[in-house]
């Protein structure tokens, strides 16, 4: 085979540089590409809206550090939606790192909203037992989360003068990376409690929990980083999320161009090596 | 400020790794002799804490004294010493006249695997594939699927020359991998672009503050 | 007797776990169990085998002045600083110097390199995926469409068609039925030969693994 | 462990479901029971106790005998009388003079539970009682029980069963093989390419990188590759071509160290052995595929060979040798990884080919007559897999359910 002029043996460097490029661009300028809204995100949303202003929800927090990259967002944009609608948030974790990558979305968020810690949101933290800790909460939540994360007895806390037990939260969003998680939010408090819930999870996670969209159980899904996009443009507040899923939508793209023009080079080549 | 300190030195490991994708250079290969180094000494006291304390040391150190059995092994103390002189044995090629007694504890550890494996093997991939693929041929789907199961078998029969009805399937079987690995590529393209999403974003976000 | 023993062993050991997978008696279980903890501590004995193997490879470097000698300073001072560190004088708790440097150093460094396989898939995208022939160009068809199918630009490419022509159908499709088909004949094959390959073990016909006859 | 979690889980899987079935049922009376909260004076009266309650051995023989079942009479005071049974106590004991623990709370209605993880073979007494939230009833007992203990798991039947005729086939290939019987087995296009891409390296005066995967020893691909390194061992010691095998697996280094050795003494070259050659370079994944990196770019390899089980890394060794202008071979069973080494190696053993190669690399009349084996019990299983697509379509679904296990 003849080697001519060689787009074929481009020097990879180029491409890495591109690809870096499509990467950081999107990242700090994004791009907005339009995105479609499936179904289930846009049910999430439209429940969220109908929620009386006032009205106190909840944040279950069910992930770790290593699933950051794709649930918080889902965080961070969920308590926007809530402080955004003026609803009251109750945090309420069964996974012992979620705490403070709640906090991480929280505090800000409550600033830029001017929202009062104890009044307008609190932190319950973090509870072991999983399902039992669920059961528990169907009885009393004070009484199962003792005090807030920062230590306040639950008593001292204005907001929680207010909830007794799941009649009192309009909506649970619960961001779930594994177990306990969705699944024990849907058999032990949604099928008994009747309460109304959402969920985002992992990519990977999502199809397991596809079937509680249909039966009604879940009014809503969010799945992987994808799911938080959606949920940004519904809010339209693109942020990491989106940002994320324009830099996966070009660096797949730029990757395709890079297979068309290798062909293109390929067969330029051959045909000069048959001329 | 111990924050960013230590931010700092995370982005600067970041971009010596990234410095390999132009070339190799004294930066990488800093970060790699470092990210051995660390690894080994992280590994080595890692196993000693998980494994070997709380199964071998504490429990026939402890159970002379009378104290209650720690450690996943139920049984009596002497049964921790079994493991512990398995390990033991590993080192006894550094000793040519016994060197060969090595080979007990790989025997153990090696036989005990491999009968192990096999029946999960046979039930997951053989016995639960039959009964899984076994599909009433009554649409298009099922007998893609079956077809492509049978074709990829086909293609990894040995005893056999690839010609005639065995061929087709086989050449059958090659059409069903291309289309997989193609789609198996482009699947996990979108896992890879998010990990760099991912450091890039904390060189961006958690370094520089610029997103 | 240097090799009967240790095949003898093998296959007694083989044998009893095999076995184990049919009796639900609890006294087989529970020394199966007992015999499967005891391989975990075999292995975590042997790192000490590695650790030296490493030592020694990188000491010979130095005292040879071998290229790149010092980069095997760097090697042994992280390793001994971390030994150091997570020592019996040490502590190896969350927010011990040990925990830190494994969080700030180790697990950076590996995500890092982990993420480098974003520039290399896209690499080698670009220079395997040729139409060489009609099978390489099924493989480049079923990447081009899944990579596109799995991002909202590939709903925007083929928005407005009827759905079985989308982007999005045709990835899930083709996940779904071909894939799943070709992957599912590699585990039975492969599975074959796992098992083919135990049973030689466990009758001693495998024993390259062994080593030496000596 | 995963026994025990299985274990766990399906228990809390049926618990659950009971549970969620029982609310179903009761939810009309659940919501009834909250309004008069306040209004109606403090209950007095304890529920009637339930009607007879039997307990026996589980009634499956797949069980380690740790499990006990047991039947009872709803109390007349639930679903009908004064309609206050909230619920059931379930006692368990070890003797008959103690009521003992209470080991389940459950829901009104129902009447049937199967209580898990009891020691095998021991005598259990078991007595229930009825509440109604605040009063629970007089006991109900029944005789003592111990569950039985069984020596065959009967739903693995078709396990044993395909497992005897798999081995069966082998054996009897073998033994064919042993008499001399000639056998075909086809060229395995991969398997050439290594002992090319080792002539290149010689020609060129460079080394040859053996990497043996990142699985552990008891990796059936480790096994297979420790096979296949034996051979190329040889051909480097017969060339007297420097074989450099970084292992991530202080195990596997040790069995690559004897296994290199030995060949290089079977080929008559016992000095051209280097240890430092045979190296381990770390348990983490992309700490070892970093150092590999190093080495492929430092040492320049001419071959690289990848045989055994490789994870993400995989790709990232490929596209750095590929950089670094080596002939790359590659083989593995990790479906996840072989889209990747198909793309960027010169050749690729995929799945079975690996364990095939160690057979056929020997050309030893007992490994060859695994690999017949094999084949005809591909043979089987396609058979399965079409009779049962046969059967199932005109509607005998026992066939198909035979081959659902637990």
């Amino acid at each position: 085979m003849s080697e001519g002029f060689d787009l074929r043996r481009i020097d990879r460097r180029i491409i890495f540089v591109l690809v870096l490029v499509a990467v950081v661009w999107p990242l700090i300028a994004p791009l907005r590409l339009p995105m479609d809204v499936s179904p289930p995100v846009q049910n999430l949303y439209n429940t969220i809206e109908e929620i009386p202003a006032g009205s106190i929800v909840m944040l279950a927090g069910d992930y770790s550090p290593d699933t950051m990259p794709e649930l918080q967002p889902m965080t961070d944009t969920f308590l926007r939606h809530a402080f955004r609608n003026d609803l009251r948030v109750v945090v309420a974790c069964l996974w012992p790192a979620s705490p403070p990558l709640v906090e991480r979305a929280l505090l800000p968020l409550a600033d830029e909203f001017g929202k009062v810690d104890g009044v307008d949101y609190v932190n319950l933290g973090y509870m072991a037992g999983g399902t039992v800790t669920l059961l528990g909460m169907g009885a009393s939540i004070p009484n199962t989360f003792p005090s807030d994360y920062s230590g306040t007895p639950v008593r001292e806390i204005p907001l929680m003068q207010e909830v007794q037990n799941f009649d009192d939260i309009a909506f649970v969003m619960e961001i779930s990376a594994g177990t306990p998680g969705t699944r024990e939010w849907v058999q032990q408090v949604q099928s008994r409690f009747r309460v109304a819930l959402g969920s985002g999870t992992t990519a990977v996670g999502a199809p397991n929990f596809y079937p509680y969209v249909q039966s009604g159980q879940l009014v809503g899904l969010l799945g992987g980083l994808k799911g938080a996009a959606e949920y940004e443009t519904l809010l339209e507040y693109p942020g990491l999320a989106t940002k994320g899923m324009d830099a996966q939508s070009v660096v797949h793209a730029l990757i395709v161009v890079f297979i068309i023009l290798g062909n293109v080079a390929y067969f330029a080549a051959r045909r000069k090596g048959r001329a | 400020m111990g924050t960013l300190i230590w931010t700092t030195i995370g982005a600067i490991l970041t971009l010596s790794v990234y410095s390999f994708l132009y070339k190799d250079n004294p930066f990488y290969k800093f970060a790699e002799h470092l990210v051995v180094g660390v690894s080994a000494g992280y590994y080595l006291v890692i196993y000693y804490y998980n494994f070997i304390d709380p199964n071998v040391v504490t429990p026939v150190f402890q159970l002379r004294l009378g104290d209650q059995p720690i450690g996943f092994g139920s049984g009596a103390w002497w049964l921790a010493l079994i493991p512990g002189l398995l390990g033991l044995l590993l080192y006894t090629r550094f000793f040519p006249k016994v060197a060969w007694v090595a080979r007990w504890s790989l025997g153990i550890y090696v036989g005990g695997y491999a009968g192990l494996g096999i029946s999960p093997v046979m039930q997951a991939r053989v016995i639960e594939q039959i009964g899984a693929n076994a599909l009433p041929l009554t649409s298009v789907t099922n007998v893609l699927i079956v077809i492509g199961l049978l074709g990829t078998l086909a293609y990894f029969f040995f005893s056999m020359k690839h010609r005639g009805i065995l061929g087709v399937f086989a050449r059958t079987g090659i059409v069903f991998l291309m289309v997989g690995f193609g789609a198996s590529f482009g699947y996990t393209v979108m896992s890879r672009i998010s990990l760099l999403i991912g450091r890039v974003s904390f060189l961006l976000h958690d370094w520089l503050h610029l997103v | 007797m240097r090799r009967e023993i240790p095949l003898a062993i093998t296959f007694l050991v083989g044998l009893f776990m095999l076995v184990d997978f049919f009796v639900p008696h609890h006294s087989v279980s529970a020394a199966a169990e007992e015999m499967k903890q005891w391989g975990t501590i075999v292995i975590a004995a042997s790192i000490l085998l590695g650790v030296g193997n490493l030592i020694r490879v990188h000491y010979r470097k130095i005292r040879r002045k071998q290229d790149g000698w010092g980069y095997s300073i760097t090697t042994l001072v992280a390793m001994s600083v971390m030994l150091y560190f997570g020592g019996p004088w040490g502590t190896i708790a969350e927010g011990s110097a040990f925990n830190w440097m494994f969080l700030n150093m180790q697990v950076p460094l590996q995500s890092t390199m982990f993420s480098l396989l974003a520039f290399f898939i896209a690499s080698a995208a670009y220079r395997a995926f040729r139409l060489r022939s009609a099978e390489a160009g099924l493989l480049l068809v079923a990447a081009i469409i899944v990579m596109l199918g799995r991002v909202p630009l590939g709903q925007l490419l083929t928005r407005g068609l009827p759905e079985k022509a989308t982007l999005p159908w045709l990835t899930e499709t083709i996940m779904t039925y071909p894939n799943m088909a070709a992957f599912r004949g590699i585990l039975m094959g492969a599975a074959l030969g796992v098992m083919a390959m135990g049973l030689r073990i466990i009758l001693g016909i495998e024993r390259s693994y062994l080593g030496g006859e000596k | 462990m995963k026994r025990t979690w299985l274990t766990f889980l399906a228990a809390a899987a049926v618990a659950t479901s009971l549970l969620g079935a029982a609310v179903a049922q009761e939810a009309a009376p659940v919501v009834e029971e909250e309004v008069p909260r306040e209004d109606v004076p403090l209950d007095t009266v304890a529920p009637a106790a339930p009607g007879a309650l039997t307990a026996r051995d589980y009634l499956d023989s797949n069980d380690a005998g740790d499990k006990i079942e047991l039947d009872w009479e709803l109390s007349p005071d639930d679903g009908a009388g004064s309609c206050d049974v909230a619920g059931y106590f379930l006692w368990r004991s070890r003797s008959a003079s103690s009521p003992g623990e209470i080991v389940a709370e459950l829901p009104s209605g129902q009447t049937h539970y199967v209580d898990r993880n009891l020691e095998p073979g021991a005598e259990y007494f078991y007595s229930i009682t009825a509440f109604d939230g605040t009063n629970e009833s007089a006991a109900v007992t029944c005789a003592p029980v111990a569950g039985r203990v069984n020596l065959f798991q009967t739903s693995r039947a078709s396990i044993l069963a395909l497992m005897l005729v798999f081995f069966g086939l082998v054996l009897v290939f073998t033994k064919l093989a042993e008499r001399g019987d000639e056998l075909f087995v086809r060229r395995i296009p991969g398997l050439n390419a290594i002992e090319e891409a080792v002539g290149r390296a010689t020609e060129m005066g460079r080394p040859v990188l053996y990497v043996p995967g990142i699985g552990e020893i008891d990796n059936i691909m480790t096994i297979a590759s420790l096979t296949i390194l034996s051979h190329v061992a040889k051909i480097t010691a017969r060339y007297e071509t420097p074989l450099i095998v970084p292992t991530a697996r202080a195990v596997v280094m040790s069995a690559a160290e004897e296994v290199v050795k030995q060949a290089y003494t079977e080929v008559g070259q016992p000095d051209a052995y280097n240890p430092d050659n045979i190296r381990y370079l770390s348990d983490a994944q992309f700490a070892f595929a970093g150092a590999v990196n190093g080495i492929m770019l430092r040492e320049k390899p001419a071959a690289n060979l990848y045989m055994g089980a490789f994870w993400a890394e995989s790709l990232l060794l490929a596209e750095t040798g590929f950089e670094a202008g080596a002939i790359q071979v590659a083989g593995t069973a990790m479906v996840s990884q072989l889209p990747f080494f198909v793309t960027a190696c010169d050749f690729t053993l995929m799945g079975e080919e690996l364990y095939a190669a160690s057979a056929y690399l020997s050309r030893e009349p007992k490994l060859l007559g695994g690999l017949k084996g094999s084949d005809w019990m591909k043979v089987v299983t396609i058979a399965l897999v079409v009779l049962g697509a046969v059967l199932n379509f005109m509607g005998f679904e026992t066939f198909v359910n035979w081959f659902r296990t637990q």
